[in-house]
């Protein structure tokens, strides 16, 4: 891509000659979405050098909304890819030879938020409702839980759109939304009560988290090329150190949060600072603490996703998978690589004394 | 032509008085007739006021030290997707004129392509975008813009296909039988009748052609996500609507300038085809 | 001016051929080339995504496929008369003009979130009249164009019968303005179709061909998608034979 | 009782974008008594069709009046005091040939079961009644031309405009036309305003010829027929001398003083 | 040599979708010879158009042979061996009366200079030199009617096809073209057939006028008229007792044995 875009221009090559340039090994990593917190460690890998530091010239590719991550690294258009778990694992069995090298995110963000005179405490609550969903493959966990909790999608519940915004929520038109804590829950946050003048709190607020209802899946994870994995040492390489750089990223975000607000905004993303805060501490909460080590790919929880996309009914009433991922689905070997370079820098790479803090939200997000 | 604009510009004030007299008075859960939603709710988020709009205009976009006005960045990303977009309509313009051509020239062409040129356009850009953007990127010196504007033609050359040929067809029995009695072979009726003749639903075309570029420029900005253009800011804006609502009138704004300079650009055409246009109702 | 009367067949089997031409290069590509799903389903594919959700798929284009015919009908109904009202009144189509223009030319990806915002979220209401706007515009340009091009010799007899603005439109006008506005209706057909089944990405019940495309797509399935894409040229096609049987019915009796 | 139509001091130029202006007519004035018959004869280009449509308020004089029926020109088409046929046929082309002649009696709200016994009336007049369900163009040009020459005398109006509504048709159909015209004119009581080329027509027509000279089109002369009532007057006329004398009259008239060369009227 | 036209046997019917179809012109048969000038007469609606455009090759006959100079139609319009004027003007509104005067010269790629000469000379002819700038939309209809006549004289054509082309002109312009038409074939050797409605015209310009009856269409007559050569016939010949012969022959071809009642071709 050559679009003059902010996050092209901000890779590592651009403060370096010509001469030491040629030396770098360019890499293009394909976002989900437009650069923001949600992708703070790549980010920050950037910013602080990291990629640059092992020999790497890194391009992070925003998506737009019909952009799907993993095809675009199964068709070679990028070299690495992040993209959600269940979503990826569907696209393998559409025949994407992909690989899951480091899992990032351990626990799932994603929500069923509601206004509290709607009385919606329980998933059974969701009954009768007018249920939000984006599509696009992010409303497994909202399938899983309420077929888990008896009701059928189909006819208990009307399952109503949701667009970029929370409007839709915020006009009464939906009971209860999918929300991402790190971002359609600020957005809400971020707006005003008109009934009181004042911006919403989480006190207006009931929120169903799938992670704590046992629903959560893995979600952002990176993800590359199978068969240059097999085969290809140079890139084998390249993997270890694109993940280990990231880490290093995320570890940078976990202890640099307003910083990290910071650099995502001058990075390109037009929601504003103290949204970019937020999504970054939150962020942070599904990362920290990574008990196994951060990106590691823990079984148990791998082999919960898994067993949850195949029981699980999609929107034509088929499973989101329906074989069991073959071995090369996902490996540590890389980062388990990456985490030793790591460690022998003296990094923490579990997070055990991780703490969040406290983000005040601004109207709008500003 | 003073006169023109003026009226003009009165309408769109009639327009604004109407929303904010409506926004005034109109009930906060907009009027409904049973069921049916008849006109919009009127709260600061469905219909923010005007001024607020303008307000929200000259402030920076975001809150980072050194972010341009709001009304700054709209123009600029307006220059990018305006670019796109033309390179659209004129890709959109020539592939629709040339089968349009062929149309006209074999009717058998006509029967079997003319269906599919309609059809094309209910495929959505989802099930497109992702063919472009992997196909194109097989290219060399292949640019992601150049996806967008693929996608901006794919739009634009409908109207101007069926337009054009509606148009070269036009023209009147008796004309075409003198041409024919000059033994005026297919490329002399079509640039001494067809085309002349045609004006009148050339123009209609050229200007749907136009919006429609637009559109798809729009569409594929937020699709493919290039950015840099007004699509883009369209999908950022919208995520700050719940506490930003006057922010993504902004973008609308922003769309809609393009789609007018573009149809303006038509409308320059019109002037310059004067000549071919005798019949028509001075409005 | 009065089109010839083909048989069916004739009209059919042109385009049907070539249907069928086409999609036999596609599977042959596809198979031949074996090529990933994800990069392209085969035909084959989508049939059997077809075969295997008839129920879900029928259901699906039917609700983009009213919530199209409200719009295109809505909005061509209203173009045609704020189109005989512009070619009547001049101080409307001056004043008109700029909001006529903006109409025509903003994209729905950026109306639509509004639309669903004034209207309400849960409904269907929002993508017909999303539906209707992308409607209106080419029918309102078109036949606005045709009612301009009355002869001068048809329009002096108007005057002379000191017709009304309405009369000289119904006798005169407006059937010299019919093959411009099929050609307006053409282009709507495909345009409401697709502005419905768009505008479902947005918000709106989750039933529609637009709201089940993104999931499908988002996974790879894109056999699936494809599946409903198909529904929304079947659509489109339907659209598109009511237009043109209205056009042969108006010129047969016009 | 005022005049049918009262022309006074009527110039019209029209503008041509680069060149000088055409100044069609000049200072014309001409008044036409109800129920008289006047025709307007001239070289083409000399400005008839322009005083027709001044008439009929299709067209505005750039000075001078023109009064119909002692009312305005736009009143009394308001009113719709006249019948009128152009120089072109001007049939609506998706409308039958019934439904042509219809036309004015559907705008004007005459009841259906009257429009078609009328319409069938007008067929046979013009010998169209095979045709009633023809379009335009499966016709040929006289036959067109005949279409709105019914369409004219649709609504019975107490003037007729008319502009060469004969020059299509051959000689046989012309002179029964005419023969028709006239006495339906005298029945009705209407005054015609009738524009021909040709000479004996004119003669056998009307009560006065107005003889028109061109650029700018200006009134040469009026020549007085007077061969008696419009009732009276049948084929026998044509072979009458007082007709040969009215034709020559009105020749010598168009032909001026013999100064002006043929067809050089337009230089 | 061959024939300017042999038209042998010829029929066409119309299908007019409902009804019966209509027979325009039944079992026709006719001859040209180069440079001869033959005229069609006859009531509105039998089938002169129909004929003259099946010389053209702009309609094809039912059954019969249509050849032109011993080639096929079709062969002759490629051949472009014909010029051309129609019923109606069918002038291009978008060009000016120059522009459409150039129209077959254009199309047949003649050098530039060579055209503006032409189309000057032969905008002199028809008097409307004054008006090369002029729309056709800004000119009276004898005016359209000339830039027409104007048109098909343009490539100096061996053979030319005119229907009705004088009709909506005064009398005076209408002998003057007359002479002009006459001379013009004369000289260029040009073979003419020519349709019109007034027997003094047919009888003025032809060799041979052929007066057909309507419904079906067919050849009632042939009427030699032998006034001399083309070249020598002037204003004079209009005053010949031969002349007024010949009209008076014409006109008992067409009125037929009288036994036809006058406006009755119609049904
Ligand atoms: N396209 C057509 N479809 C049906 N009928 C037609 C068509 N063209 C001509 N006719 C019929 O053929 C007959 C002859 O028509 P044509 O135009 O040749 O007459 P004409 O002799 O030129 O008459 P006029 O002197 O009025 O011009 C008419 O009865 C007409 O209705
Ligand atoms: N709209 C117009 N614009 C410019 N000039 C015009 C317009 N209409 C008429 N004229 C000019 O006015 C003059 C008179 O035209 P008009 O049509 O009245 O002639 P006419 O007497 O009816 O001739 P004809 O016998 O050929 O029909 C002509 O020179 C013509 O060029
Ligand atoms: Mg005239
Ligand atoms: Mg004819």
């Amino acid at each position: 891509s050559s679009s003059p875009s902010p996050s092209s221009s901000s890779s590592a090559s651009t403060d370096t000659t010509s001469s030491s340039a040629a030396a770098l090994t360019p890499v293009k990593i394909q976002l989900q979405w437009a650069v923001q917190a949600q992708f703070a460690g790549y980010v920050e890998a950037v910013k602080q050098g990291y990629y640059k530091d092992l020999g790497l010239d890194v391009t992070l590719v925003p998506a737009g909304s019909d952009t799907v991550p993993q095809d675009q690294l199964a068709k070679g258009l990028v070299d690495y890819a992040v993209a959600w778990v269940p979503k990826a694992l569907a696209s393998r069995e559409a025949g994407a030879k992909i690989t899951d090298v480091a899992q990032f995110f351990q626990r799932s963000g994603t929500t069923q938020i509601s206004f509290k005179d709607k009385g919606i405490t329980t998933i059974a609550g969701l009954k009768g409702k007018n249920v939000g969903s984006w599509g696009y493959g992010n409303e497994f966990e909202l399938y899983a839980g309420m077929t888990g909790a008896g009701l059928d999608p189909a006819t208990d519940v009307k399952v109503v759109t949701q667009a970029f915004d929370m409007n839709g929520f915020l006009s009464g038109d939906i009971d209860a939304a999918q929300a991402m804590t790190y971002n359609e829950l600020a957005q809400v946050l971020e707006s005003t009560n008109p009934k009181t003048g004042k911006l919403y709190t989480l006190a207006d607020l009931n929120v169903l988290d799938w992670s704590n209802l046992g629903y959560g899946m893995y979600q952002d994870a990176l993800w590359a090329d199978t068969a240059k994995l097999a085969g290809d040492t140079a890139y084998q390489d390249t993997t270890t150190k694109v993940v280990e750089a990231t880490a290093e990223g995320w570890i940078y975000a976990r202890d640099h949060v307003a910083q990290t607000a910071a650099d995502v905004v001058a990075a390109g993303s037009q929601l504003g600072l103290s949204h970019q805060e937020w999504q970054t501490n939150e962020v942070n909460k599904l990362i920290w603490p990574s008990p196994d080590g951060l990106g590691v790919i823990v079984k148990a929880q791998w082999d919960k996703t898994v067993q949850i996309a195949k029981s699980t009914k999609n929107g034509s009433g088929d499973t989101v998978i329906k074989n069991t991922p073959d071995a090369d689905a996902y490996t540590n070997t890389y980062v388990d690589k990456a985490l030793a370079d790591l460690k022998a820098k003296g990094l923490d790479v579990t997070g055990a004394a991780y703490q969040p803090i406290t983000v005040t939200l601004n109207a709008g997000g500003k | 032509m003073t006169r023109r604009v003026l009226l003009a510009f009165a309408g769109v004030l009639l327009l604004g008085a109407v929303w904010e007299l409506y926004k005034d008075l109109g009930p906060a859960t907009g009027v409904k007739v049973g069921e049916l939603a008849i006109l919009p709710r009127t709260t600061d988020l469905a219909m923010p006021h005007l001024w607020t709009i303008l307000d929200r205009l000259g402030q920076p976009v975001s809150s980072l030290p050194g972010s341009l006005p709001l009304v700054v960045a709209v123009l600029q990303a307006c220059l990018v997707t305006l670019g796109i977009a033309g390179a659209g309509w004129g890709l959109g313009v020539v592939f629709g004129f040339l089968l349009a051509l062929l149309m006209q020239a074999v009717s058998l062409a006509e029967r079997a392509v003319l269906p599919f040129v309609i059809l094309s356009q209910t495929v959505p850009v989802i099930a497109l975008a992702p063919l472009v953007v992997g196909w194109g990127a097989q290219l060399p010196a292949w640019q992601e813009w150049m996806s967008v504007s693929l996608i901006a033609a794919y739009l634009a050359f409908c109207p101007i296909a069926v337009g054009v040929l509606r148009g070269l067809k036009s023209a009147e029995a008796t004309q075409l039988e003198l041409l024919h009695s000059y033994a005026a072979g297919w490329w002399s009726t079509l640039t001494r009748l067809r085309l002349p003749a045609s004006v009148a639903y050339l123009l209609p075309a050229l200007r749907l052609g136009a919006s429609s570029a637009v559109v798809g420029a729009v569409v594929g900005e937020v699709s493919t996500g290039t950015e840099g253009g007004i699509g883009r800011a369209i999908v950022e804006y919208a995520q700050a609507s719940g506490g930003d609502p006057a922010k993504p009138w902004a973008a609308i704004l922003g769309a809609v300038a393009i789609g007018l300079v573009a149809v303006g650009v038509v409308a320059l055409l019109g002037i310059a085809l004067r000549r071919f246009r005798r019949w028509e109702v001075a409005a | 001016m009065r089109a010839r009367i083909a048989s069916p067949l004739a009209v059919a089997w042109p385009p049907v051929a070539l249907a069928v031409v086409a999609v036999a290069i596609w599977q042959g590509v596809v198979v031949l080339g074996k090529v990933p799903e994800f990069l392209l389903p085969a035909p084959g594919a989508i049939l059997g995504d077809l075969l295997a959700h008839p129920g879900l798929i029928g259901s699906a284009t039917l609700v983009t496929g009213l919530n199209g015919l409200v719009g295109l009908v809505v909005g061509a109904v209203v173009a045609v008369v704020l189109a005989a009202v512009a070619a009547a009144v001049r101080f409307f189509d001056r004043m008109s003009a700029p909001i006529v223009a903006a109409v025509a030319v903003v994209p729905i990806v950026s109306l639509a979130p509004v639309c669903y915002t004034m209207f309400g979220a849960a409904s269907q209401q929002p993508r017909q009249y999303i539906a209707a706007v992308a409607a209106f515009a080419p029918v309102f340009l078109t036949t606005l164009r045709g009612l301009r091009q009355v002869r001068p010799v048809h329009r002096d007899l108007m005057t002379a019968y000191a017709a009304s603005g309405w009369q000289a439109t119904r006798t005169v006008t407006l059937p010299g303005a019919l093959p411009y506005l099929f050609s307006g209706l053409n282009v709507a057909s495909s345009l409401a179709v697709i502005s419905a089944l768009v505008t479902e990405y947005f918000g709106g019940p989750r039933d529609g061909l637009g709201s089940l495309i993104t999931s499908a797509a988002a996974t790879s399935n894109y056999a699936t998608a494809w599946a409903y894409v198909f529904g929304a040229i079947v659509l489109g096609l339907v659209f598109y034979l009511v237009t043109l049987a209205l056009e042969w019915f108006a010129s047969r009796r016009a | 009782m005022s005049d049918a139509v009262a022309i006074a001091g009527v110039t019209r130029t029209f503008a041509t974008g680069r060149g000088p202006a055409v100044t069609a007519l000049q200072d014309v004035s001409l008044t036409v008594a109800p129920g008289e018959f006047v025709s307007l004869i001239g070289p083409s280009g000399c400005g008839k069709s322009t005083l027709l449509r001044l008439i009929a308020d299709l067209d505005q004089p750039t000075s001078g009046i023109v009064s119909v029926f002692g009312k305005s020109a736009r009143q009394a088409r308001l009113d719709q005091d006249y019948g009128i046929a152009f120089q072109q046929a001007g049939l609506l082309p998706w409308r039958t040939v019934a439904a042509n002649v219809e036309l004015p009696l559907d705008l004007h709200r005459v009841p259906a079961a009257e429009r078609r016994a009328r319409v069938a009336e007008l067929l046979d007049f013009v010998g169209l009644a095979d045709f009633a369900g023809s379009y335009p163009d499966q016709l040929s040009g006289g036959m067109q031309q005949r279409v709105a020459i019914a369409r004219a005398f649709a609504e019975k109006p107490s003037l007729l405009l008319m502009d060469e509504p004969f020059g299509a048709l051959d000689e046989m159909t012309r002179e029964r036309m005419q023969t028709e015209l006239v006495r339906l004119s005298a029945e009705t009581g209407a005054a015609v305003v009738f524009v021909t080329h040709s000479i004996p027509e004119a003669v056998f027509l009307s009560d006065r010829v107005v003889v028109m000279s061109p650029r700018p089109g200006r009134i040469r002369e009026i020549v007085p027929i007077g061969l008696g009532p419009g009732r009276e007057r049948g084929e026998a006329l044509r072979e009458n001398p007082a007709f040969y004398a009215a034709v020559t009259a009105v020749r010598e008239a168009l032909h001026g003083d013999g100064a002006v060369p043929v067809g050089v009227e337009n230089r």
